[in-house]
């Protein structure tokens, strides 16, 4: 998504979603995963008449609430997309103007909508032809319209390229830069998308600065240290430039070189050390593999206000170490929510027991490995001082450097005065009044300087930069192949100095693009350019031209640098149409990918995994849960409402097993692990298709594991993680496990 | 059956015998949610008389999905006493899902983590802070020396807030490692 | 009893979704014991397009409710705003109201040795019982007292959706009639048991 | 006002026909009961819709006729023994006369037991009946629960009483005899009645008292233990709920009848017959007493040499 238009965001917010005229949700499920924000979708059922449209796998609650539901096979929403895409350039329903002045590369992706005909797309998805047309029929034809997804969309080998062809139908209608419209990604925790903009990310650094030296340098500048000792804390500087294991396959790095195991590229060790803070891995894919390599790690450090089920899971006898961390509400800081706005959390109580807050614990660390003083410094630099004030200080010290992602404006100051003044706030719009007058709530960023308003719908022009406004974002080059990258004529944001387009902004273009000249004080002191101007020089002679700092430029429907320039459909590593692997084959595998080489093609043509594995296996949520499960399990009264871990089976398909309601059944998964739940009847799955919810543990493989939680503090509810059973698969840029859409195999227990 | 109720009222009414109040949780008018009007009239000061006498009110947010809405803790000598309604914030209205509805349960569960603990030959075991702290480090430093900062994986959270994770990120990165994720990757 | 005083439940089945926010708002509010719940939120014809819907369903605090009317013992008591409360020290736990009631309200706790019911128990609308205005006695029998302290029910106040809405009937009639109104809400029935507990 | 309530019934099952249809219900919390409570199951909601088949007839019986009945019924009862006692008097029969030997110390203390339960359960029922005149509370709670101890002491007697006196009990010709001369007790005369070990008057209260015992103690068990888990009701296609109401609603029935025999049984024992207490004591009845009451029984014995 970020490599469409700039960033990788949802582009509007929640209660923006009141303007919607029409809202089509892929992969995502508002109604039990963000109760909170399906009301406003709701609400714009109620006002605007806005039609509701799921297409979805399973009939979730969100579909229970739709006018049109698509039940689609897993992994194969790029397929349906053209389909849609097909049927709106056959009636040119799309937004010619849109695409011409903001988007690049529609043309190729016209050439291969052109190839999903209807009838292609219903073999393919298993949706009705008469239901694609109805609800293409139903979204194009109402603008503004707005397509939300999670991770019912990125959790595939093709997931990125899912992630770009939703933009892309956004684009082809010119649902982009609008109120009621724009690409809405719910995100999963409360703040995946803070820490994301933080970067706890093997492949970033804070701000999505990338890895390369000038951003190590950049960063040891604003750290206050030395970039030879940074570079020193490594093995070699090459180690600073490679990104790292990920979350998805970090169980690789221990167990490579075994019989079996996939290559890594790891700096010629095996991972030996497992840092855990508040990260609930019984809930990532290949639990089984997660287990052999919590057994071979020499150490394991877990950090967790309540035991995390990782120290169940594994046998290790020596050097688990479990420490009480704090909850959240006994620090404080600031959060982002999934619309990009961040909200001030207060601690409401003293850490309870012995628990230490995660700060305090890598303060502790940092003291007794050597590097205090260098950890801290940056919170001491912008005022001199000679003690800091947790959180305030941190706050104020990334939105110091971080300019990528316009933070400048998110002084810890403001954001708790949005706290204190949050009934100030428009329902709709989020525009402050009173003392909070122009600004957004939580000024989602970009907040390009301390009293931008912040943004609440990404590339809108339609209003001035000053008021949240901006094209997409100049980040591709001038020119591909011959054609301007950048906005088209008059397609600048409200306001601008230059109605055009315009390259982004770097202290040797600013006075041209911008029509200034600066002082000499102001030369001197500029950065290099945008992204790097700690002066906020560039920042704020664009506010006062109207002019985004990182240039207007055009969204690009074709990213040169993937391994499929336009999104194509390819079948899952495990599919249950081997007739259709031949024709969109996976990819071919791809070496060292994160520090590992990652099967692909050879996985999927290993055999025809769709004969011993009929049946099509998705996971997801539950209301009452949340992540691997653990702080919701220890809660009496959510554990009340799920308390067993279960299995939703079609009843038709049950009976084909002899599984009757509430039958103990086993499921076989293709890498040879099984789990044992309860089967649940219910007819909101398909009869070729299971669904099992992610937030369970405490068992593995039918064996009950509860002797090995530390005594009274098992959690009230556990059972099988349905991680056991997801099969291996993981997306070929971003390396996000394959877990819905895999194959298994189930019978009577 | 008027008659009893009227029996029921006229025995058990007594002090109750006025409205108190009546209120309304609306989509249309949250801010207005203490609806005025005929029905209801200010309440006496025994009335409110607050349950929790010298209690605080905090405003903070709720961690368990990316909506954000807003918590706020009654607070009272230092102790959460309750978990109060955030009618007025934007995104919520004061509303909540079960999880969120929840979530001062998650500071006061009985099962939580209280202290330190270790394996030691399969048992769990109770140590203090430095020891765990001087045992891990020294552990750390011992692998880093022999094997290098890259055998070490750093496994951050999306619980945690922004402070947190930019300074996650920077103990990795001083560390000497990239091996550093969390959970925007499953 | 003037009608315009009546406090009642309203749950927009539209937007009911299932969360069970407001049966967790109500057990942590008052703290209950995990085998009581005095609010349920109910799904009918899981998976089944068209006709899945969900509810929410507690005490409605009927008009004339039967509950009232079939108790041996004269436990219960109608506040004038229509609040059907009762005292816990006169209840006998003989479960005739859950007889009587068409919504499964009442609640009974297994406490006591050998498993003995104990008293009844059920939603107050938080308006607690006949102990003294939030006095620890009442909190620990009943609940929160939030009517007394100007608060909405916990219930509605946490409904993820608005679907949930209390208070008197002219407020709930005037949001009902809103939402009827709107152009996407379709044609609306009177919600589950609405004409059961209030009339028509 | 109850009608209004039943009246309004019609409108929400032709709703609710609307959103059930004909396909099955699949419930959310099948397969995966949350050990609380069934009646928290979406059963619940399908309460709502069939109210009207016995939550209706529950309220309306325990609001117009209960009490009133169970009132009615037990000063009824004794006023007319009242009136018999000033008008026709008790019998009075020799003691003086050779004793039979009827009811072995087995028999009188499984009696006495069944006895003492009856004393139990018959008035701490009553208190719970009439709980609103005694003001609830700890005093009617504790005669509920001293209500379930009474029915274990019942339980525990009424089976052996069952079996024992099971073929005696058994209806002869006697029996619609004695009924048509109401047991002989309209007159003050002393008329040979017809009758074996026991009369059709004794019989009747046999057969109530354990039989529609054993119903009382099935249905009472329903309302205290509430939340059962058994396949043979969910054959009865009956919700949970209704369950209750109906055991509420024969336990009741049955309870009225019971108190009326256990009344008439006290008389008989107590006032109509003079000194017939002596024999569930000693054992022994007089001669003059089997001749006259039980005249087959007494021929019988006679036959065999008895006495």
């Amino acid at each position: 998504m970020a490599n469409t238009w700039g960033y990788g965001a949802m582009t509007n917010s929640l209660n923006d979603i009141q303007n919607a005229k029409a809202i089509i949700i892929f992969g995502a499920n508002p109604a039990v995963n963000h109760p909170v924000g399906f009301r406003h979708l709701l609400v714009a059922k109620e006002r605007n008449n806005a039609q509701i449209i799921v297409v979805d796998p399973r009939f979730t609650r969100t579909a229970a609430h739709a006018d049109l539901y698509a039940q689609i096979r897993p992994g194969t929403d790029i397929a349906f997309m053209y389909g849609m895409l097909n049927i709106i350039f056959k009636n040119g329903w799309e937004n010619k103007e849109f695409i011409n002045d903001r988007v690049y590369g529609m043309d190729d992706i016209r050439k291969e909508a052109a190839k999903w005909t209807p009838e292609r797309v219903s073999d393919v998805t298993g949706v009705s032809t008469q239901k694609l047309i109805q609800i293409t029929n139903a979204y194009a034809r109402q603008t503004p319209g707005t397509l939300l997804w999670a991770m019912g969309l990125t959790q595939h080998t093709i997931g990125s390229s899912n992630t770009r062809i939703a933009p892309i139908l956004q684009l082809a209608l010119g649902n982009m830069g609008v109120e009621g419209g724009g690409c809405n990604i719910l995100r999963g925790h409360d703040n995946v998308q803070g820490a994301t903009d933080m970067c706890c990310l093997s492949h970033t650094l804070p701000g999505y600065y990338g890895l390369s030296d000038g951003s190590w340098k950049y960063f040891a500048k604003s750290w206050g240290v030395d970039y030879n000792w940074l570079k020193g804390r490594f093995k070699a500087k090459e180690w600073m430039n490679k990104k790292g294991f990920t979350l998805a396959r970090w169980y690789a790095g221990v167990l490579a070189g075994k019989a079996g195991e996939d290559k890594i590229h790891n700096a010629g060790t095996n991972l030996k050390a497992l840092v855990v803070l508040g990260n609930g891995i019984t809930s990532i894919d290949q639990q089984a593999k997660v287990k052999e390599a919590l057994d071979n790690l020499e150490l394991i450090v877990i950090a967790d206000p309540f035991v995390n089920e990782a120290v169940v899971l594994t046998d290790k006898k020596d050097d688990v170490f479990l420490l009480p961390a704090a909850s959240q509400f006994e620090t404080s800081g600031c959060v982002t929510a999934t619309n990009r706005s961040a909200q001030w959390r207060s601690q409401v109580i003293e850490p309870l027991y012995e628990s230490k807050t995660d700060q305090d614990l890598m303060f502790e660390l940092a003291k007794r490995l050597g590097f205090y003083k260098e950890f801290t410094k940056g919170m001491l630099m912008k005022e001199n001082k000679k003690s800091f004030k947790w959180p305030e200080d941190a706050t104020d010290e990334f939105a110091r450097i971080i300019k990528t992602i316009g933070f400048t404006g998110w002084t810890s100051k403001r954001l708790k005065n949005h706290q204190k003044n949050w009934d100030k706030f428009d329902h709709v719009s989020l525009m402050g009044y009173g003392p909070m007058k122009g600004e957004y709530y939580g000024l989602p960023w970009p907040c390009w300087t301390e009293t931008h308003s912040g943004s609440p719908v990404l590339y809108d022009i339609n209003r001035s930069v000053k008021e949240g406004g901006m094209g997409f974002r100049n980040r591709f080059g001038l020119m591909h192949d011959g054609v301007d990258l950048l906005a088209g004529k008059g397609s600048a944001p409200k306001d601008s100095a230059n109605p055009d387009g315009y390259p982004e902004i770097t202290a040797k273009n600013i006075e041209k693009v911008l029509g200034i000249t600066l002082s000499a004080s102001e030369k001197k002191r500029i950065g290099k350019n945008w992204k790097v101007d700690t002066s906020n020089i560039i920042a704020q002679k664009c506010m006062e031209r109207g002019m985004a700092p990182y240039g207007n430029a055009k969204a690009r429907a074709n990213v040169w640098t993937f391994p499929d320039r336009i999104p194509m459909h390819r079948e899952p590593l495990h599919s249950p149409r081997q007739d259709l692997v031949k024709e969109y084959p996976t990819y071919k595998d791809k070496p060292n990918h994160y520090r590992v080489d990652t099967r692909y093609a050879s996985e999927q043509d290993k055999e025809d995994w769709s004969k011993k594995f009929p049946i099509n296996l998705i996971t997801g949520r539950l209301v009452n849960m949340n992540g691997a499960g653990v702080e919701t399990r220890s809660s009496k009264y959510l554990a009340k409402l799920s308390p067993e871990m279960f299995c939703d089976i079609n009843p038709g398909l049950a009976a084909n097993h002899d599984i009757k309601n509430g039958d103990m059944m086993w499921i076989h998964s293709p890498s040879d692990t099984k789990i044992k739940v309860k089967a649940r009847f219910t007819y909101s799955v398909a009869e070729d298709r299971v669904f099992l919810p992610m937030h369970f543990a405490g068992y593995f493989q039918g064996e009950d594991r509860s002797a090995h939680y530390p005594k009274g503090h098992k959690p009230y509810a556990v059972g099988e993680s349905a991680n056991t059973v997801t099969n291996y698969g993981y997306d070929i840029v971003t390396q996000l496990p394959e877990t819905k859409g895999g194959l298994c195999r189930i019978e009577k227990a | 059956m008027q008659n009893t109720t009227q029996k029921a009222l006229s025995t058990r009414i007594g002090r109750r015998s006025f409205l108190k109040m009546a209120a309304v949780a609306s989509a249309f008018g949250a801010t207005s949610a203490f609806a005025s009007g005929n029905v209801t009239r200010a309440a006496t000061k025994e009335e409110v008389k607050n349950p929790f006498p010298g209690s605080k009110l905090v405003k903070t947010i709720c961690t368990s999905c990316s909506v954000g809405c807003g918590v706020i803790a009654e607070v009272q000598n230092g102790v959460w006493v309750r978990q109060e309604v955030a009618q007025d914030h934007p995104v919520s209205l004061g509303g909540h899902c079960c999880k969120g509805a929840d979530m001062i349960d998650m500071v006061r569960s009985e099962i939580r983590n209280k202290h330190p603990m270790v394996k030691e030959n399969g048992e769990w075991k109770r140590i203090s802070w430095d020891s765990a702290l001087d045992r891990i480090s020294k552990k750390l430093e011992d692998l880093r020396k022999t094997s290098g900062p890259d055998s070490t994986m750093f496994l951050g959270s999306a619980k945690f807030n922004n402070e947190q994770a930019y300074y996650f990120r920077k103990f990795a990165a001083m560390y000497g490692t990239n091996n550093i994720d969390h959970q925007a990757r499953i | 009893m003037s009608s315009f005083a009546r406090m009642k439940f309203y749950c927009d089945e539209k937007r009911c979704i299932d969360c069970d926010g407001c049966s967790v708002a109500c057990d942590e509010a008052h703290e209950l014991p995990v085998g009581i719940s005095r609010r349920k939120v109910i799904l009918l014809n899981e998976g089944i397009e068209g006709k899945e819907f969900s509810t929410s369903v507690a005490c409605m605090h009927c008009t004339d409710a039967p509950c009232e009317q079939v108790c041996p013992v004269n436990c219960f008591y109608i506040r004038e705003d229509g609040i059907v409360l009762h005292d816990k020290n006169i209840c006998i736990g003989c479960g005739y109201c859950l007889y009587a009631c068409p919504f499964g309200a009442p609640q009974f706790p297994t406490d006591g040795a050998f498993g003995t019911r104990g008293v009844m128990d059920k939603c107050t609308m938080c308006a607690g019982g006949p102990e003294p205005t939030n006095s620890d006695a009442e909190r620990k029998l009943y609940g929160q007292n939030r009517i007394a302290e100007g608060k909405v029910p916990a219930c509605a106040a946490m409904c993820s959706t608005k679907a949930l809405i209390v208070g008197d009937a002219q407020s709930v009639s005037k949001i009902y009639r809103e939402r009827v109104a709107s152009v996407g809400h379709g044609v609306q029935s009177a919600p589950y048991g609405w004409s059961k507990a209030y009339g028509k | 006002m109850k009608k209004v309530i039943l009246l309004c019934l019609s409108m929400i099952s032709a709703f609710a026909q609307s959103y059930a249809g004909k396909v099955p219900l699949v419930s959310q919390n099948q397969g995966v009961y949350d050990g609380t409570s069934r009646l928290n199951s979406p059963e619940l909601l399908h309460n709502i819709m069939l109210y009207q088949n016995w939550g209706g007839l529950f309220v309306n019986l325990q609001i117009h006729w209960f009490r009133t009945l169970f009132f009615g019924i037990t000063v009824g009862v004794l006023v007319v023994f009242f009136l018999h006692y000033i008008v026709i008097g008790p019998k009075k029969f020799a003691h003086d006369g050779k004793a039979i030997y009827v009811y072995n110390l087995f028999k009188r203390i499984i009696h006495w037991m069944a006895a003492l339960a009856f004393v139990i359960v018959i008035p701490t029922g009553f208190m719970m009946i009439f709980g609103k005149e005694l003001g609830g509370g700890t005093l009617v709670l504790d005669a509920r629960y001293l209500h379930s101890i009474g029915t274990v002491l019942f339980i525990v007697s009424v089976i052996p009483m069952f079996l024992m006196w099971l073929i005696p009990m058994l209806a002869t010709f006697d029996d619609v005899k004695w009924l048509f001369m109401a047991g002989g007790y309209l007159t003050k005369k002393k008329v040979v009645v017809p009758a074996g070990q026991f009369n059709a008057g004794q019989k009747m209260w046999f057969w109530l008292a354990t039989l529609g015992g054993f119903v009382m103690i099935i249905t009472g068990a329903a309302m205290y233990f509430e939340d059962f888990d058994l396949a043979i009701l969910k054959s009865l296609n009956l919700d949970q709920i209704d369950i209750l109401r109906i055991s509420a609603i024969v336990h009741n029935f049955l309870g009225m009848a019971v108190t009326a025999l256990f009344v008439t049984h006290l008389y008989m024992s107590l006032f109509a017959i003079k000194g017939s207490l002596d024999s569930m004591i000693s054992g022994n009845k007089s001669e003059d007493e089997v001749k006259y009451m039980h005249s087959s029984f007494y021929k019988k014995l006679k036959k065999e040499d008895k006495i």
